[in-house]
């Protein structure tokens, strides 16, 4: 099968890898590591940037997903909405080493979708009552109140998806799809790495999630898998 | 063999569930739930990454790195199982389709408050997805031992934790008692076999109204 | 193949048109009446319903979609973005018989998707310095204005899919996809109308579009099917 | 065979067109613009109702009455093609992933304003996605008779009628004449061999700015 590069977006990891520098806000699809892409957190590791601002939902476990980032010091700030499956993230925090914003999980995804949609800000009464009221807005609409949730950007997405086609649309593996639609739609520059890259017109486009509009590299090849906690425990 | 600790709190938990809800599940004894619902119902039960229809564990060796619950266990699906993305995910929860949500606490107060999410300077893990569910399901019900380490009531007049969601709560089943809060105050509907009325109020900060029809639990 | 109806959503198409009633708003799915259920427009207006408020993209063409409703005089309000695709409709406003109110598509599509999500409402930049702006209040963030766009629900919504199970998981055939997945997740009571029902089991998770969660009812059958506008043209 | 007018304007504009963009049509004379992009590039056609990736009209009785472009005709797919929801078609455009839609007006003015969805008390068909398309693609090219039906400028110094977007327009193409808005003003770039700039400027309201290196446009 041979795979033209109409596009000019299948490119080596080194190539995408351009993009991810010292200080890069860096945003990342995964849920508990599964759906972050092992070969892109193994190559930030090897260039080993420094001061990221990283963007995702969790900070994974300390040899697993973006928990790798984390452990290697490389992250100054995160934005996120649980770090209590890597310990390390939660020391580096109190001791003022890396900077945390908590989101309520359904809130982090609707910043993200906002700002990979254009949406100025999302209002949500999720938080009302507690601490996360603490510095935002509350708009009243109807006469209820609601937080004024902020669109969230990077500048560099990095997600894992089953299969591209040389556009760029891609699929997804079952719960690996979680937050990667979202990241590949609200960052400057959407690194793929897919499992597998197909010709265009390979895939359905019914079953297309995320139309290759919003990608802008490709890369493929293996590199970084690590062992799940559950095959640890084994 | 009798039922452990744990187990009877997930069994009681499992009888708020009914046939076609769409049910939540917390991770540690809120997980136990699952194994207690009936099998003559059908229920979709919800994994906050991106799912509904989890079904039951995976054989060992059978297990796929790609179909996991949102504690990060390997799960299967059940018939009818669809994917979608974390915010389609959070969507059913914040649109109010989510029949009932069962949770862990660290306090429940007198007025339904919770807090299961940080102690100050202590354990600052996140909210994940808690403050969402806690705020938009149907129904919240709060599986939880009924005092600390420290032998300190869980069930308080007024929460001193940060909150995870106001006047959410809707029940709170512990090792010894099934209490339901309502706009008069918590009332104690239920006992588990083994304890008494008397035990329950002196663990209990919060006040306590004793149901006319109390319940001993005495499950097999 | 023996459909099961474990859920109890398969319903006749008389018991789900009980729910639709004089003074009903109602939200449709469709795209210049592409996706919009024959059968259930068929029903409504047989059943001569009356003072409905609808919300959809568009008023259809006389014969075609929604606007055979409309041209029976059936809808007192409208929430859409375009009418002119159907001159009865622009008759009715004239007249002052049809009360319209305009959003941009990508405004519409939201508000719907809002309501359909649990938002307070949604901030965007389209229509500023436009008419649009009327009456809408102004959201300042970071010093960018944006229109607070409210969130739109209806009490009923009709949703054509191309396959139901029988939890009510829906995929959608091609551009027939169109608003129906937004109105499905935006209606307290959703009837859809399936061209095909299927047991539980038989759509792939990774494929289905719609999560039965947002579906009450499901009925089909054949009825009400429009010539399009390039048939007759033909 | 000599091209139309349309066909002409719509020649034109095809060559704003560049290899991997992602265009978005709009009704009457733009439409006509597919038939003239390079064949040795390759482009998506983006379609409101929920489709990137629009092929060729079908054949006669090879219609498929739930495949049709946002104008309400059937169309086919190309390779690459995939279908979303109305919202993710939005997305697409609000997010600035487009990046050329031309579009048709009824008034374009001198700051690049565009008005082309009403006129108060005579015509209201609604914006559609007009508003969206104007305000949010990187680039926004007009194609419109250069006069109304009663010869009536339609390039003004200040649109009279109610705007689609504030100043959106990128580039302006008429049967006469191309028109570049810039922040100095409009620029007349490009005739239309059989017309003479002194035509041109005594038939535009807006004050123009003759390109020195005005290029004069003879196709075939």
């Amino acid at each position: 099968m041979v795979i033209e590069n109409t596009f000019g977006k299948i490119k080596r990891v080194d190539e995408a890898m351009a993009y991810i520098k010292d200080k890069t806000i860096l945003m990342f699809g995964g849920f508990g590591g599964v759906g972050t892409s092992p070969l892109l957190i193994d190559e930030i590791i090897k260039k080993d940037v420094k001061e990221l601002t990283l963007i995702g939902n969790d900070s994974g476990f300390p040899k697993v997903g973006i928990g790798r980032v984390i452990c290697n010091g490389q992250a100054k700030k995160m934005i996120t909405t649980h770090i209590g499956s890597n310990p390390v993230a939660g020391e580096l925090m109190t001791e003022g080493k890396m900077e945390i914003e908590f989101s309520p999980q359904g809130t982090l995804a609707e910043r993200i979708r906002a700002g990979g949609t254009g949406l100025g800000g999302v209002l949500i009464n999720v938080g009302l009552g507690t601490i996360i009221e603490e510095g935002k807005e509350i708009i009243q609409v109807d006469d209820k109140p609601y937080l004024l949730e902020k669109p969230l950007r990077a500048e560099v997405g990095i997600v894992y998806a089953k299969v591209a086609d040389t556009f760029g649309n891609l699929i997804y593996d079952k719960t690996a799809r979680n937050f990667n639609p979202l990241v590949a739609k609200a960052s400057d520059v959407t690194i793929v790495h897919a499992e597998e890259i197909v010709p265009l017109g390979e895939l359905n486009p019914e079953e297309i999630i995320t139309p290759g509009v919003y990608v802008d590299i490709i890369v493929t090849g293996k590199g970084g898998e690590w062992k799940w906690v559950w095959e640890q425990e084994n | 063999m009798g039922l452990g600790t744990r187990e009877l709190m997930a069994k009681r938990a499992a009888e708020e569930i009914s046939n076609g809800n769409i049910v939540n599940l917390g991770i540690g004894i809120p997980t136990l739930v699952s194994d207690f619902i009936r099998s003559d119902i059908h229920v979709f039960l919800h994994s906050e990454n991106g799912f509904l229809g989890i079904g039951p564990k995976p054989a060992t060796s059978k297990e796929d790195k790609n179909l996991i619950n949102a504690g990060g266990f390997p799960c299967t699906t059940v018939k009818g199982a669809s994917y979608f993305d974390s915010a389609e995910s959070f969507a059913i929860i914040r649109s109010g389709k989510l029949d009932i949500t069962i949770l862990g606490a660290l306090e429940v107060d007198e007025k339904g408050n919770l807090a299961n999410w940080i102690v100050p300077g202590k354990r600052v893990p996140g909210m994940g997805g808690g403050m969402d569910l806690a705020e938009k399901a149907k129904k919240v019900v709060v599986v939880t031992t009924h005092t600390n380490k420290n032998g300190s009531p869980k069930i308080k007049k007024i929460c001193s934790l940060p909150l995870t969601a106001q006047t959410c709560v809707g029940l709170i089943i512990t090792e010894l008692a099934v209490i339901e809060v309502t706009e008069e105050g918590l009332i104690l509907k239920e006992i588990f076999g083994g304890t008494t009325v008397d035990e329950v109020i002196s663990r209990t900060e919060a006040s306590l109204i004793v149901s006319k029809n109390l319940r001993v639990i005495n499950y097999e």
